[in-house]
């Protein structure tokens, strides 16, 4: 089993080995004539207007967090579904518990309107009066 | 693979001596060179297909000019992005620019590592296969993320955030679907995962009482039944394997950031995506690693929900298919003129041909062994495995042509509050079901 | 059908007494000028009366004349179905006349066109840039006395 | 995450951006995905074309006026010859006053299946784009038939038209209906609803009739919020009185949850309209009068006045202003582009909505560069 690890960090090495090696071979054949207006980044033609190192929207921390519990969740469930046939209704119940408890924590996160996405605003209220 | 260098290692002598470790690491070597350049040349084949599809769809040719239908349009397009000029912005975070097709690359290729291609054939035998390939395909996450933000650019920014935000909101239905099969298959080493299949539909090394309920009717009463295509784990629980099917298969859509979901790289939107400031090789990378991560989702579908390797029917069957089906297509032509009712007339024919053929209990289930040639399964094995995969491959690059793109809000909705919860269920339902049937 | 100029302008005067300075019927569409201060009345009135109801403000337009520059507004009922041309006039040098961006919204960009190409300029209006040259373009195009420039940012135009 | 502020970027959309239809820019503040400003830029094109207008004769105009929306060209074609006409006095016979409906209608559908297939390309189907491509192509080479040109006409002059139509184009052109008509079918089957679609577009945009009005939206934006005015049957110009059609209008589809003035009723009053085009088509080519296509004066030289004419193009009204002091140059030649108006609502219901909803408004509100900038 050990060997079959091996063989993954191999490739790993070889992966890696393959990107460097077409690189490479790209440096040797492909022209580089690089001047500043060719380095700028892209923004549709114009100037760039400040930096794009910016603190980005929380949201998106958020929807990490709640990731990450749900992941763990699962990763810890992973055991218990291969052992689950040999151990039966103790390991459906006992799990059943668990996963209630994180579903009660979804159904917190879900009330508290943390996995609302940012939405358009749209106007609700309809102006009558024209009978064109 | 360590079974089949074992063996060479047994058999040739000149080998005597030498410790079992150099053989094994040339040959794992000789292996992994193949299948990455396998890989590149599979997402190169892919670009074409998907051109060529897309240019079906639409009305069009696609491309005809290099070599006989434009076959070597990948290869032009290869070319051509090693001979690009590879620029990197100049307010880009160099380090992190560079090393982001690195690990995107790596990560999906790391992935095929595990996967079971053929009968006692897989690079190496992880016994925490499934769980290894969900670990690895999620670092390309990180490769995004970094691409993203190291460019620079604010569309990148857009696109890597989008991206970050969507593939780890879609590993939640993800693991849980697999979480729910895994109930079922009971282990974690895809390639016992199908090995343990029985001919009869039973799993072997479980207690699984074998097939739903019409069809245990017959291997209950035939002692040389075959149960093809509905010893599937798919058709192990319906309907709830088939939720299962179709929650992962929205979520591999998603991950891989096809469309519907593929507003990471909205091209309306977001101009590019995350890879907006890459070009030439760099920028195939990110390409290659697509189209390798929509194979590898593929093939974890296709092992966990459609049988592996395995024939989807017996020789029985694949012959009784063409057979019916073309005695519908004989009754219908004098009757229609357009093709595409005659096709539905062969298709129909066809199922009901395969139907029957699984219901005829012939205990030849492999095309090898009915020819008696053993070595044959290798070759059989991996060219169903493949079939089935790249089928799954060719529905995405259908769906891609065919609707539009989610906004993201509803991409998140979807995700939250109608996948995960509907995954729950499901995993619950399944788990009672083992526990009942078992 | 609605309204005939005859009776959209006698309802005007009715109105605003002394804000018609002429009227000229004897051309293929008819017109009336009114003082540049009442203007913005003037087309209030033109928009609010039930009778007269011109909610739709169809083309602004600027004109030089090589004596005054006009603007000229071109307007329209959409329910009565009738419409009327309202102009005004303003000297060369100086030109300014008042917004009429809070009656319709259209007005907006129109009225940042004229500006842009005839220079004119309207209080009141909250955001007067140019719209179709550049921002440090020297004249306004469309006057009659405008000299084209030999160059721009040192590119040169002829 | 209500109180928490994070960090507003600005972003150039465009001018080199894949869904700003051409050359427009819009400048974006940006927090997370919601935009809470925008602002375009517009000019990038702008050659003065009123300008050159008051430089050339009116003849030589109608070139240029092809340039401004290249892609309903016909109709800013026959906007300059009916004020010209009108300045001089006269009509143009009647064949071609119908060959005038029978091309601008046919330019319109042309127009409209761009619309439909960019819309479409804005929210991520890149099919219909394609399927719309095949059929504009037919319609262009209707066109090259008949005189030569793909885009840029010079078709409709002042006093009639360039080339008469023969029988030929009219098989042709019967050949293009019996092939279009199945086509919305499809149309509507592969986007217009589309579940994914319509959750992309309805309630998305709303622009209510008074907010319409007030901003001078004209054509199919305009009958999207539901307000029921085309110059074409509000003030007929030639002879569209004579013809049989409706005005599609938009309005509240409670099945899919569209409401009237959304992007998705500015999308499907277009589709409709091709629908109604397609029957003034037909009736043009039913009865097609023998007789003079071409009649004007050696010289144009209106007399000295001021007219103002406009005609329902594909999107919107265009107007023309033209003031002639009698020579053979106008003085003053304005364009009333829909484009540029319709445009310049963007700022309004282009806040506070996410990035992708702004592509949808942009592209339902289907501009023209050419036009906006002239």
């Amino acid at each position: 089993m050990l060997l079959d690890f091996g063989v993954l960090l191999l490739y790993i090495v070889i992966a890696c080995g393959f990107l460097t090696a077409a690189l490479v071979a790209g440096r040797i054949i492909r022209p580089n004539k690089p001047y500043k207006d060719k380095l700028t980044t892209y923004e549709c033609g114009e100037d760039t207007i400040g930096t794009s190192f910016i603190q980005f929207n929380v949201r998106f921390y958020v929807i990490a967090l709640i990731f990450l519990i749900f992941e763990v969740e699962i990763v810890l469930l992973f055991p218990w579904a291969v052992v689950y046939k040999n151990v039966g209704l103790i390991a459906l119940i006992e799990m059943g518990v668990f996963i209630l408890i994180l579903l009660a924590g979804f159904a917190y996160v879900w009330s508290q309107k943390d996995l609302e996405w940012v939405k358009s605003e749209i106007e609700t209220e309809k102006e009558h009066g024209t009978n064109l | 693979m360590k079974e089949f260098i074992e063996h060479l290692y047994n058999e040739l002598e000149f080998l005597e001596g030498l410790p079992f470790i150099i053989p094994f690491i040339i040959g794992s070597f000789i292996l992994a060179f193949i299948i990455i350049n396998f890989i590149a040349v599979f997402a190169g084949v892919c670009t074409y297909i998907e051109r060529k599809v897309a240019a079906r769809i639409q009305a069009r040719v696609g491309p005809y000019m290099v070599g006989p239908h434009g076959i070597l349009q990948w290869l032009a397009d290869a070319l051509k992005l090693l001979f690009k000029e590879d620029t990197v912005p100049e307010k880009a975070d160099k380090l992190l620019f560079k090393l982001a097709p690195f690990i995107v690359f790596a990560g999906s290729f790391a992935c095929w590592v595990a996967l079971p291609l053929a009968p006692a054939f897989s690079p190496a035998r992880l016994n925490i296969g499934i769980l290894y390939i969900i670990a690895f395909g999620s670092s390309v996450i990180l490769g995004i993320l970094m691409a993203g933000w190291a460019s620079s650019s604010k569309w990148a920014l857009f696109g890597a955030m989008r991206s970050a935000a969507q593939i780890v909101s879609y590993e939640v239905p993800t693991g849980l679907t697999i979480l729910a099969m895994l109930l079922i298959t009971g282990t974690l080493d895809m390639h016992n995962t199908i090995a343990q299949i029985n001919l009869d539909g039973t799993i072997s090394g479980g207690q699984s009482q074998g097939l739903p309920f019409p069809l245990n009717y017959f291997s209950t009463n035939a002692d040389n039944f075959s149960a093809g295509m509905f010893s599937w784990y798919i058709f192990r629980y319906p309907p709830f394997t088939f939720i299962a099917f179709i929650i992962i298969y929205i979520c591999a859509l998603a991950e891989t950031n096809r469309v519907p979901f593929d507003i990471p790289e909205a091209e309306s939107e977001l101009v590019s995506g995350y890879h907006t400031e890459y070009s030439g090789m760099r920028f195939s990378f990110f390409f290659l690693s697509e189209y390798a991560n929509m194979f590898v989702f593929s093939a974890i579908i296709t092992t966990l929900f459609l049988g592996g390797w395995l024939p989807p029917f017996n020789i029985t069957g694949s012959l009784l298919a063409p057979a019916c089906g073309i005695i519908l297509y004989m009754l219908v032509k004098g009757k229609t003129t357009d093709p595409a009712n005659r096709f539905i007339a062969f298709c129909t024919g066809a199922g009901i041909g395969i139907f029957l053929g699984v219901l005829s209990g012939d205990k030849n289930y492999w095309f090898a062994d009915y020819l008696g040639i053993q070595s044959l399964r290798f070759i059989e094995g991996l060219f169903w495995f493949f079939t089935k995969s790249f089928g799954l491959v060719i529905l995405m690059m259908w769906l891609r042509w065919t609707i539009p793109r989610y906004r993201v809000d509803q991409l998140m909705e979807l995700c939250w509050k109608k996948l995960t919860p509907l995954a729950f269920i499901n995993l619950f339902c399944i788990g009672i079901l083992e526990w009942l049937y078992k | 059908m609605g309204l005939t100029f005859k009776e959209i302008v006698e309802k005007v005067k009715t109105q605003f007494p002394d804000s018609i300075v002429s009227t000229q019927e004897e051309v293929i569409q008819p017109w009336f000028e009114t003082k540049p201060e009442i203007l913005n009345k003037v087309c209030r009135f033109l928009k609010d009366d039930i009778e007269l109801d011109f909610d739709f403000c169809e083309s602004i337009s600027g004109v030089d004349d090589t004596k005054n520059l006009w603007v000229v507004y071109h307007l329209t009922s959409l329910r009565k179905k009738h419409l009327i041309i309202l102009k005004t006039k303003t000297e060369r040098e100086n030109s300014q006349l008042p917004t009429v961006m809070d009656i319709w919204k259209t007005a907006d960009w129109q009225e940042r066109e004229i500006y842009d190409l005839y220079g004119i300029k309207f209080d009141g209006h909250h955001d007067l840039r140019r719209i179709l040259l550049p921002e440090d373009w020297q004249g306004h195009p469309l006057r009659k006395d405008y000299k084209f420039p030999e160059d721009y940012d040192g590119i040169p135009l002829r | 995450m209500p109180g928490i502020k994070t960090q507003e970027i600005l972003v150039n959309m465009g001018p080199q951006h894949p869904s700003t239809h051409g050359v427009l820019r819009l400048v974006i503040k940006t927090d997370g995905e919601l935009v809470t400003e925008v602002t375009p830029i517009v000019g990038y094109l702008h050659r003065c074309a009123e300008k050159i207008g008051e430089n050339v004769t009116y003849d030589q105009w109608i070139p240029y006026t092809d340039r401004m929306d290249y892609i309903a060209a016909m109709g800013n074609n026959l906007g300059i010859s009916l004020a010209v006409e009108k300045l001089l006095g006269m009509e143009a016979p009647p064949r071609a006053q119908v060959i005038r409906v029978l091309v601008c209608e046919l330019n319109r559908v042309a127009s409209h299946l761009i619309a439909f297939g960019t819309f479409g390309l804005d929210v991520g189907a890149f099919t219909p784009f394609l399927y719309a491509w095949r059929e504009r192509e037919m319609i262009l080479n209707l066109f090259e038939m008949l005189c030569g040109a793909r885009m840029t006409f010079n078709y409709i002059r002042i006093g009639g038209i360039s080339f008469d139509i023969d029988q030929k184009f009219i098989d042709k052109t019967k050949e293009f209906i019996e092939w279009f008509e199945p086509r919305i079918k499809e149309y509507n089957d592969l986007l217009t609803y589309n579940r994914i679609f319509v959750e992309r577009t309805a309630k998305i945009g709303i622009i209510s009739p008074e907010r319409a009005i007030s901003y001078g939206l004209t054509g199919p934006n305009l009958r999207a919020s539901g307000v029921n005015f085309d110059v074409r049957k509000d003030f007929p110009y030639c002879g569209y009185e004579k013809y049989q059609f409706n005005i599609p209008l938009g309005r509240d589809v409670p099945e899919i949850g569209a409401v009237t003035g959304d992007c998705w009723n500015r999308y499907y009053v277009r589709i409709e309209e091709m629908i109604e085009s397609i029957k003034i088509i037909k009736q043009t080519l039913e009865n097609i009068p023998a007789g003079e296509y071409y009649d004007a004066p050696k010289k144009i030289k209106p007399k000295a006045g001021e007219v103002y004419t406009r005609i329902e193009n594909a999107r919107g009204i265009v107007g023309f202003y033209i003031i002639s002091d009698g020579s053979e140059k106008p003085v003053r030649a304005k364009v009333r582009a829909p484009s540029f108006i319709n445009l310049s609502i963007l700022p309004e219901i282009g806040k506070n909505v996410l990035v992708a909803d702004l592509i949808a408004i942009l592209g339902s509100i289907d501009i023209v560069l050419g036009e906006i900038d002239r």
